[in-house]
């Protein structure tokens, strides 16, 4: 007969409207991030990956139980060098939880970016996985909300890290300050450094993907206010488009400043102004090698923000954690602190053979493939 | 009587014939392209400038490029979905294998090269003997190609290339008089461009054309219509391999380089008059073709129009662009062709109709299982 | 030569009812071109109506003015009794007036119960009623007394006849009162022939009036009441069947003298050695074909529509390779397996079907010209660019430039570019599949004229055509085919009635020098 | 074995007929057998079983969007055209559904039947370029999907709207292992399959596409059914976008986009058998082609295949099966001499001077008993070659011929 699917109930969050979402702007969000931002985080020194701001703890002694369990990730994608990184760090981090025994296996489908597929995989994980945990990358926020609570409803420790849902059902939720703090380091770098009325030009790769659309809320709010004259363009983190957009606004006049949503085509940016012969600009990248080996060249004042990739590393802990009982922030905000001028070399350093698309801060020095495995960057 | 009549014409018929070729099909793209650079330099002056200018078409270049390799194919009645993938592909094996040493630059631009031929070999022979429409044997390329790159570099280069290298698609001869700088790029682009020009006054690249054109015709002709056709396979995916060195000199490795050419492409070389299914167009109009999308481009970002309006005006452009070429063509075909398409057709009843004037709608997509395909495979 | 147009036809009971179809003083005429002067007849129901007369006579124009394919000129077609003037083959079917083109109009991805109703599905309840289609289709095909064929196969499926009698079905389907038939029977065999008598035969039982044109009198003689006699556009007679025998039909059919329209051979023509031969060679579409033909020599090769004269002359150029047999060509035995092997070998191949073989349309004068230079002998293309005005202008084309475009060009202008293009190279055989379809008589007498020129240069030529005449006037030799064989050789000069015997394979042994084809190539 | 064709009755062609006429779908089905066999194995030696409720539910819920969008495709494509628009016509209608939704039930037919509209007026847009201003089918939908996409880009920045729960219903119950979804599609998959069959526009529209001249030769206006279709795709499209809405719960300007709807719609039609040029093809096949990919990309999953891999998966599958298909000789005529060739339908050509003939008043001289002898060698010695000129191919036909013989082009 006709049964509806017992793991399927209506969630209460879903429920709620998201034509917010139209603009990104969050004054609550932002002030609470803003504040972060100056928090010291606590935790273990020297392993921000299980350090925590402003923890709120939940107890997991419901889910304490023996012995290597298998974890399911439904991962968004890996289709860009942050998460190939953050992919590859990840299964470093499996293998010790699994010598540990910890973990027994991890079960991984990758929803290549689509948001219907990434519903399938979880719904596949209810029903067939076997898991013991769920490990969730949303591939984007209101669109997972309903397939995440499904997979809470199983009663199974649900972890969600990188972009959130619009639901609080899972154990904890992983991910670092955020997009708007983001926004405020870098933008609060260019005032700084510019005057009213420069000029900035905000390279953007895509509309619509929460995490991104933060950072350029935040930077475009506070750039409004310091009459800085910001244009924002979408890339799609194409070195050629990125090339060509600030040709053109070179051509048009001067450019004092350059802000970025994510480091991908950094490069191509500083180069347009070495074509042009004028001038480098103030700029904000990322953490990705590429910019920090472009900024070091160049000389250039500028500033990497970072979205700590080393995020990656905290689920299969906290799924560790749970297993054994041990509380977890209910929100594990982990820190995230811009890379400035004066410890770029120290970055360089460390990372010395690393490719150009690998991340600064991706956290793996522990892990027992460093640093051969990213450096021959092994997708598993 | 068979001879054209050649005497000298006056300045003013010159004008006229001037005027009558940049409304007609073939000649729209140019006037197009002229009035967007109109439009730009409006917008901005400085754009007129020669250094300026000179900027623009090195960084056409590529896209035109790629423009010109889809264009054999096209005119041959083909598609290739795969030349973004090839331009990737190339753009991230030289970011890897070449490195910072550039003394390996020679071997791997050969060794490029030598893929780019590989690439569309397999392209042609599938198409050609494998009877797979060329969409969809591209297609598959296109996917299979990029994820094996990806795949190959976990998604990722390790860097860009040496300087010495990347100097092809950045770089220049400097203390030009005017222009200050001529880029190589521009250099490459005028090379390929004569060197497209003179392929297709070649034989081969008239052969091409009528292969486009009629490919039962070019068959009993005595073409080699596997080999031309794998030809144009190769020619596309090799000039995406040298827009691939053009783009990481200027724009740095990046798995997202190449992304979206093959339509880039296809839109360009279809701007500038080409059919679609063959048989008809002129490589020029479609490097022409290229101009304009990218002053298109280029002119939006000087009105300030908002990065997300210009797809819009994009499709808007090429879609009345294209009806207009098929309009004009049909109705001058009709009021031409009638009186001795006609008188010709003895055999046709089918095409003496009614309306049978009319020629059938532009050409599907061209697709090898055409019912006048090689049965035999080839010499 | 004017029986009476009056006088009734002698067919079954029907007689003296009144005509459906009443065609008179039609007039029509292609740019200036007369085809028709004032033609008329008259049809009756039950009537079957043959319309004869020489290739161009203008059977088939006549039938497409009567379905309104195209617009006469001047005259009046009265259909049951009332004036009509159709603009749509549809339009005529509806009104009762079918028409079976030469050619076929089916969609050969779809079944035969499809391809009947095509634009006009009957719909049950707002949807296609294909039972209904289905039964109705049966039922058409039950009553011709075709059992054979699957009213829901594909007609991709179906032999060419039976896709002739699927489109015979379709005309039925309408109800027609009138079915025009235009050589239903130039594709098929012998006893497929019969089978479509048959049908006709239930048909006129029925009291559908035929109008029905073939090349075949046998089958004039034995389907037909009254016989029409078309020639060079103009009525001949009209009469009873009775009245004629086949000498009688072929005197008013022919009876114009060739001598002045074909050229003499050139002096100096000299017959050489054998350029092509071949022995016993076969593929899936002819069989068995022993020929040969000399340096010097002009061959002439007659046969119905479908007698696979095509697919004789595509062997020998590599496009359907003969699998069996041998052939050389000067004296060496080559494999030919794609026509570019049979162009290198010297072969060329004017082909019958100009704009989808011959021509790129939309590629100028001198690109078609230099087509076969430049895929094969590449390095030879600036020096034939250089003789090309010259050539063009020997052969009369008349354009704009070198520059036009071949589609905006007359038909006659078409073909000299396609024997331009194999001029060029240079060949030692050619091969002309009905050179002159289609063209005007002043560029029919320039085809010839070539031909000479090309034979007296030590060239072996072979020659298809449907039109006897020509096969005549301008044969050294004819090679008859039949059924896919090379059935007989007759000798120069042989007059049609002899022909036409052999193409339909009534010839009788030991008649006018024919043998059968065991015995051809006589030479050997 | 040259003397059977005289004695072979009529009806002992029609199950050699019957197989050809089934054979594109047919050959769709046995790639999919094929394709779930060798998945079912590959699947089982990672423990794990293929025909598990839970597995079977993700390969169906792994159809059904592709599915929507390769029913309308299918259409176009039938007709010769294609249709590049439908991801952002796809984005555009969850997007509307789910605005005019606002959470609320009540609002869900007119937001369904707003997104319908919306999408079937797109469509109408695609064919009367296409149609009327003569603008290739690539070029029209390129334009007509970039001019949306630029919609959405500058009006949505990011999800939107809200889903009600009983509209998210559709997208989250199933029967047993069968997503609603699924039987949804399969439904339309149905209606579609109807509407060709069962509709003069279906019918016109196989022949537009196989043959504009034969079409309009038969009182068809050519146009119409076209344009039909492009709104059919676009409606499918809609239909799409609806289910993605329902499995959001929120409408996305690029959840069309991030399926690749356009490219792999247009690969699981010409996976399903149907011929790109137009004219031949079935829903049937087209569903058999978009579950062929479910599979692919379920076995490859549950593998835990590297992503980067699937796509080089997706790629060699896509060109082999097409070839596969077309691998089949392509005739553009049927033999007379050879294999198979004298078994006509109609009784037995003249091969044998046998009682059948013997109505003919003259026999015909020509056919003496050597010349049958040779043809008897010949067919035996063509029959050695394996799958040879028997069977025309899925092109040939009257079609091939008639196009030699009118040139049309
Ligand atoms: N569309 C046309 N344009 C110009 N001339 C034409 C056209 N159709 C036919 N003709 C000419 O009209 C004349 C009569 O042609 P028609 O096809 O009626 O002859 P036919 O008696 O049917 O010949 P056949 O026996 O070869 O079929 C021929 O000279 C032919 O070349
Ligand atoms: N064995 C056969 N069975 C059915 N149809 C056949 C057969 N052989 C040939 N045909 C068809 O008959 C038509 C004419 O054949 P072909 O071209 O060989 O004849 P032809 O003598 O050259 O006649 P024409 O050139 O006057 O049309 C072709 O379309 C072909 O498909
Ligand atoms: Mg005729
Ligand atoms: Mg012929």
């Amino acid at each position: 007969g006709c049964t509806t699917d017992p793991s399927v109930a209506p969630s209460e969050e879903a429920a709620e409207p998201t034509e917010e979402a139209i603009d990104w702007f969050d004054q609550a969000l932002f002030d609470k991030q803003d504040a972060e931002r100056d928090v010291v985080p606590e935790g273990p020194d020297g392993q921000p990956w299980l350090q925590y701001i402003n923890a709120e703890f939940v107890d997991t002694a419901q889910y304490a139980s023996e012995g290597a369990k298998k974890a399911c990730f439904a991962n968004a994608s890996i289709s860009n060098p942050w998460r190939q990184t953050g992919w590859i760090t990840m299964n470093e981090q499996l293998k010790v939880l699994q010598e540990a025994g910890a973990i027994s296996e991890m079960e991984t489908r990758d929803a290549q970016d689509s948001d219907d597929t990434q519903i399938a995989d979880i719904d596949y994980f209810i029903n067939e996985g076997d898991c013991d945990v769920f490990i969730i990358s949303p591939n984007s926020t209101a669109a997972m909300t309903p397939a995440v609570q499904r997979a809470c409803d199983t009663g199974k420790p649900v972890i969600v890290f990188d972009r959130g849902v619009q639901t609080d059902c899972p154990v904890t939720f992983i991910h670092p300050i955020g997009g708007f703090a983001w926004g405020i380091d870098t933008a609060e770098f260019l005032i700084d450094r510019l005057d009213e009325g420069d000029k900035v030009v905000a390279l953007r790769i895509l509309p619509g993907v929460d995490v991104l659309e933060q950072r350029w809320a935040a930077a475009e709010k506070l750039f409004d206010e310091a009459g800085i004259d910001a244009v924002d363009y979408f890339t799609g983190a194409d070195p050629a488009e990125i090339k060509k957009i600030i040709s053109d606004e070179l051509a048009k006049g001067d450019v004092a400043g350059v802000w970025m949503d994510a480091g991908d085509g950094a490069v191509a940016a500083i180069e347009a102004f070495e074509d042009a012969g004028v001038d480098y600009p103030v700029m904000t990248g990322e953490d990705e090698m590429s910019f920090l080996r472009k900024w070091k060249e160049t000389g250039l004042d500028g500033l990497a923000p970072v979205y700590s990739n080393f995020q990656w590393r905290t689920p299969l802990l906290a799924a560790q954690m749970i297993f054994a009982g041990q509380q977890v922030p209910k929100e594990w905000v982990l820190p995230q602190v811009p890379i400035e001028a004066g410890e770029l070399d120290q970055y360089l350093a460390l990372n010395e053979n690393m490719p150009d698309g690998h991340y600064a801060k991706f956290g793996g020095e522990d892990l027992p493939g460093y640093p051969q495995v990213w450096e021959d960057r092994i997708i598993p | 009587m068979t001879v054209a009549a050649t005497e000298t014409r006056s300045a003013g018929q010159r004008l006229a014939e001037l005027g009558r070729v940049l409304v007609s099909p073939r000649g729209a793209v140019f006037l197009l392209l002229a009035v967007l650079l109109v439009a730009i330099v409006v917008l901005n002056p400085s754009f007129a400038e020669p250094g300026q200018f000179i900027r623009f078409v090195q960084r056409v270049a590529p896209v035109a490029i790629v423009a010109i390799g889809q264009y054999f194919v096209i005119v041959g009645g083909e598609f290739d979905l795969s030349m973004g993938s090839v331009v990737t592909a190339q753009v991230v094996i030289a970011g890897n294998l070449i490195g910072q040493d550039e003394s390996r630059s020679l071997p791997v631009l050969a060794l490029m090269l030598a893929f780019g031929a590989l690439v569309g070999l397999v392209n042609g022979l599938i198409v050609s003997f494998l009877r797979v429409p060329s969409f969809i044997a591209t297609l598959g390329m296109m996917l299979a190609l990029l994820g094996g790159v990806l795949y190959w570099t976990g998604g990722a280069a390790t860097g860009n290339p040496a300087d010495g290298f990347r100097e092809i698609g950045r770089g220049g001869i400097r203390g030009i008089p005017v222009l200050e700088i001529l880029p190589w790029s521009v250099v490459v682009l005028a090379v390929v461009l004569a060197a497209a020009i003179w392929f297709t006054k070649r034989p081969f690249g008239r052969t091409v054309i009528a292969l486009g054109d009629n490919p039962v015709t070019a068959r009993y002709s005595g073409t080699r219509s596997w080999w031309v056709k794998t030809a144009t396979f190769i020619i596309s995916s090799l000039s995406a391999t040298i827009a691939g060195v053009l783009l990481v000199g200027y724009a740095g490795v990046h798995p997202s380089v190449g992304r979206g050419y093959e339509f880039t492409a296809i839109t360009a070389v279809v701007l500038g008059g080409v059919v679609l299914g063959g048989g008809r167009g002129w490589v020029v109009a479609a490097a022409a073709g290229a101009f304009s999308l990218e002053a298109l481009f280029t002119l939006l970002n000087f009105a300030g129009v908002p990065s997300t309006y210009r797809d819009a005006v994009q499709g808007a452009i090429i879609i009345l662009a294209v009806a207009y070429s098929a309009t004009v063509f049909r109705a001058r075909r009709r009021g031409r062709a009638t009186p001795t398409s006609q008188a010709s057709g003895a055999s046709d009843a089918s095409a003496e109709g009614p309306d049978a004037t009319a020629p059938a709608r532009p050409a599907p997509i061209p697709s090898t299982p055409r019912a006048d395909n090689e049965t035999k495979g080839g010499s | 030569m004017t029986d009476a147009t009056t006088a009734p036809p002698t067919g079954d009971a029907t007689a003296e009812t009144a005509p459906v179809l009443v065609a008179s003083g039609l007039e029509k005429s292609f740019f200036g071109v007369p085809v028709l002067h004032g033609v008329g007849l008259e049809l009756r129901a039950g009537e079957v109506h043959g319309l004869v007369g020489e290739n161009g006579a203008g059977k088939s124009t006549f039938m497409k003015i009567l379905a309104g394919v195209y617009e006469r000129d001047a005259g009046t077609v009265e259909l049951g009794g009332r004036p009509v003037d159709f603009h749509h083959p549809v339009e005529a079917a509806h009104a009762g007036l079918a028409t079976v083109f030469q050619e076929f109009n089916l969609l050969p991805e779809r079944t035969v119960a499809e391809n009947v109703f095509l634009g006009r599905e009957p719909r049950r309840r707002g949807v296609v009623d294909r039972r209904g289609m289905l039964r109705r289709t049966r039922e058409l095909l039950a009553e011709l007394g075709i059992d054979a064929i699957d009213a829901d196969a594909p007609v991709r499926s179906l032999t060419v006849a039976e896709q002739q009698i699927v489109e015979i079905v379709k005309a039925l389907s309408t109800g027609a009162r009138v079915i025009q038939m235009d050589e239903p029977t130039a594709a098929l065999a012998d006893h497929e022939v019969e089978l479509l008598a048959a049908i006709i035969r239930r048909l006129q039982e029925r009291g559908v009036a035929i109008l029905y044109v073939s090349h075949r009198l046998k089958e004039i003689f034995d389907l037909c009441d009254t016989i029409t006699v078309l020639k060079d556009g103009a009525l001949v007679s009209t009469s009873p069947a009775a009245d004629l025998d086949t000498d009688e039909l072929v005197r008013r059919m022919v009876g114009r003298s060739i001598e002045t329209y074909y050229p003499d051979p050139e002096p100096g023509t000299e017959l050489g050695e054998p350029r092509l031969e071949l022995r016993g060679a076969g593929n899936a579409y002819v069989e068995g074909v022993d020929l040969e033909v000399r340096s010097g020599e002009i061959v002439g090769v007659a046969g119905l529509q479908g007698s696979g004269r095509t697919e004789l002359v595509e062997g020998v150029f590599g496009i359907t390779p003969f699998t069996r047999g041998s052939m050389r060509i000067d004296g060496r035995e080559l494999r030919i397996g794609t026509a570019r092997q049979a162009v290198k070998a010297g072969i060329a191949l004017v082909a019958e079907d100009r704009k989808a073989q011959g021509l790129a349309v939309n590629q100028s004068i001198a690109d078609n010209a230099l087509l076969v230079i430049r895929s094969v002998f590449a390095r030879r293309t600036r020096e034939v660019r250089r003789e090309l005005p010259g050539v063009l202008s020997s052969l009369e084309v008349v354009s704009r430039g070198l520059d036009q475009e071949v589609q905006f060009l007359s038909g006659g202008n078409q073909q000299k570019v396609v024997l331009a293009k194999w001029l060029a190279a240079g060949p030692r055989v050619v091969l002309f599949d009905e050179p002159t379809r289609g063209i005007d008589v002043g560029a029919k007498v320039a085809v010839y004229r070539l031909m000479r020129r090309l034979a007296k240069e030590g060239v072996a030529i072979l020659m298809i055509s449907s039109e006897l005449p020509e096969v005549i006037g301008m044969s050294d030799r004819i090679v008859v085919m039949h059924d896919g064989r090379a059935s007989s050789e007759l000798p120069a000069r042989s007059d049609e009635a002899t022909i036409l015997a052999a193409a339909t394979g009534t010839l009788r042994l030991g008649g006018a020098g024919g043998t059968d084809a065991t015995d051809a190539g006589g030479a050997r | 074995m040259s003397a059977a064709p005289v004695a072979s009755a009529p009806s002992a062609r029609r199950p050699a007929r019957r197989r050809r006429r089934l054979d594109a779908t047919l050959i769709v089905g046995i790639a999919l057998v094929g394709v779930i066999v060798i998945g079912a194995i590959l699947v089982a030696t990672v423990g794990r079983n293929f025909f598990s409720p839970g597995n079977i539910r993700d390969i169906l819920t792994g159809m059904s969007v592709l599915g929507f969008v390769a029913i309308g495709q299918t259409f176009v494509i039938l007709g010769a055209s294609l249709d590049l628009s439908v991801p952002y016509v796809v984005s555009l209608s969850s997007l509307i559904a789910a605005d005019l939704m606002r959470g609320n039930p009540a609002n869900i037919p007119v937001a369904v039947l707003a997104a319908l509209g919306v999408a079937a007026l797109i469509g109408l847009a695609n064919g009367l370029i296409v149609t009327k201003l003569h603008v290739n089918g690539f070029i029209a939908t390129l334009g007509v999907g970039l001019i949306i996409k630029g919609y959405l880009d500058t009006n949505y920045k990011g999800t939107s709207g809200n889903v009600p729960w009983d509209f998210q219903l559709i997208g989250a119950t199933g029967l047993g292992p069968v997503p609603v979804s699924t039987l949804i599609m399969f439904g339309v998959a149905l209606l579609a399959a109807l509407f060709l069959a069962r509709t003069r526009t279906g019918h016109h529209l196989y022949a537009v596409g196989g043959n504009e001249q034969v079409a309009r030769f038969s009182g068809i206006r050519t146009a119409r059914p076209l344009i039909i279709a492009h709104m059919l795709c676009s409606i499918t499209a809609a239909f799409a976008g609806l289910l993605l809405a329902s499995r959001l719960g929120v409408g996305s300007p690029t959840v069309g986009t991030q399926g690749g709807y356009d490219l792999l719609s247009i690969a699981a039609v010409v996976l399903g058998g149907t011929l790109l040029m137009g004219g031949r093809g079935s829903i049937w096949g087209t569903i058999g082609g978009v579950a062929i990919f479910a599979v692919v990309d379920n076995v490859m999953s549950v593998m835990q295949v590297n992503p980067f891999l699937k796509d080089v998966v997706r790629g060699v599958v896509i060109v082999a099966a097409v070839a596969v298909y077309t691998s089949r000789r392509l005739d553009r005529r049927r033999p007379r001499f050879g294999v198979g060739a004298p078994a006509a339908a109609l009784p037995a050509p003249a091969a044998l001077p046998e009682p059948v003939e013997g109505r003919l008043p003259e026999p015909v001289e020509g056919r003496l008993p050597e010349l049958v002898e040779g043809s008897r060698a010949a067919s035996t010695s063509s029959a050695t070659e394996p799958g040879s000129a028997t069977e025309p191919g899925p092109a040939t036909g009257v079609g091939a011929a008639t196009d030699s013989k009118g040139g049309a082009r």
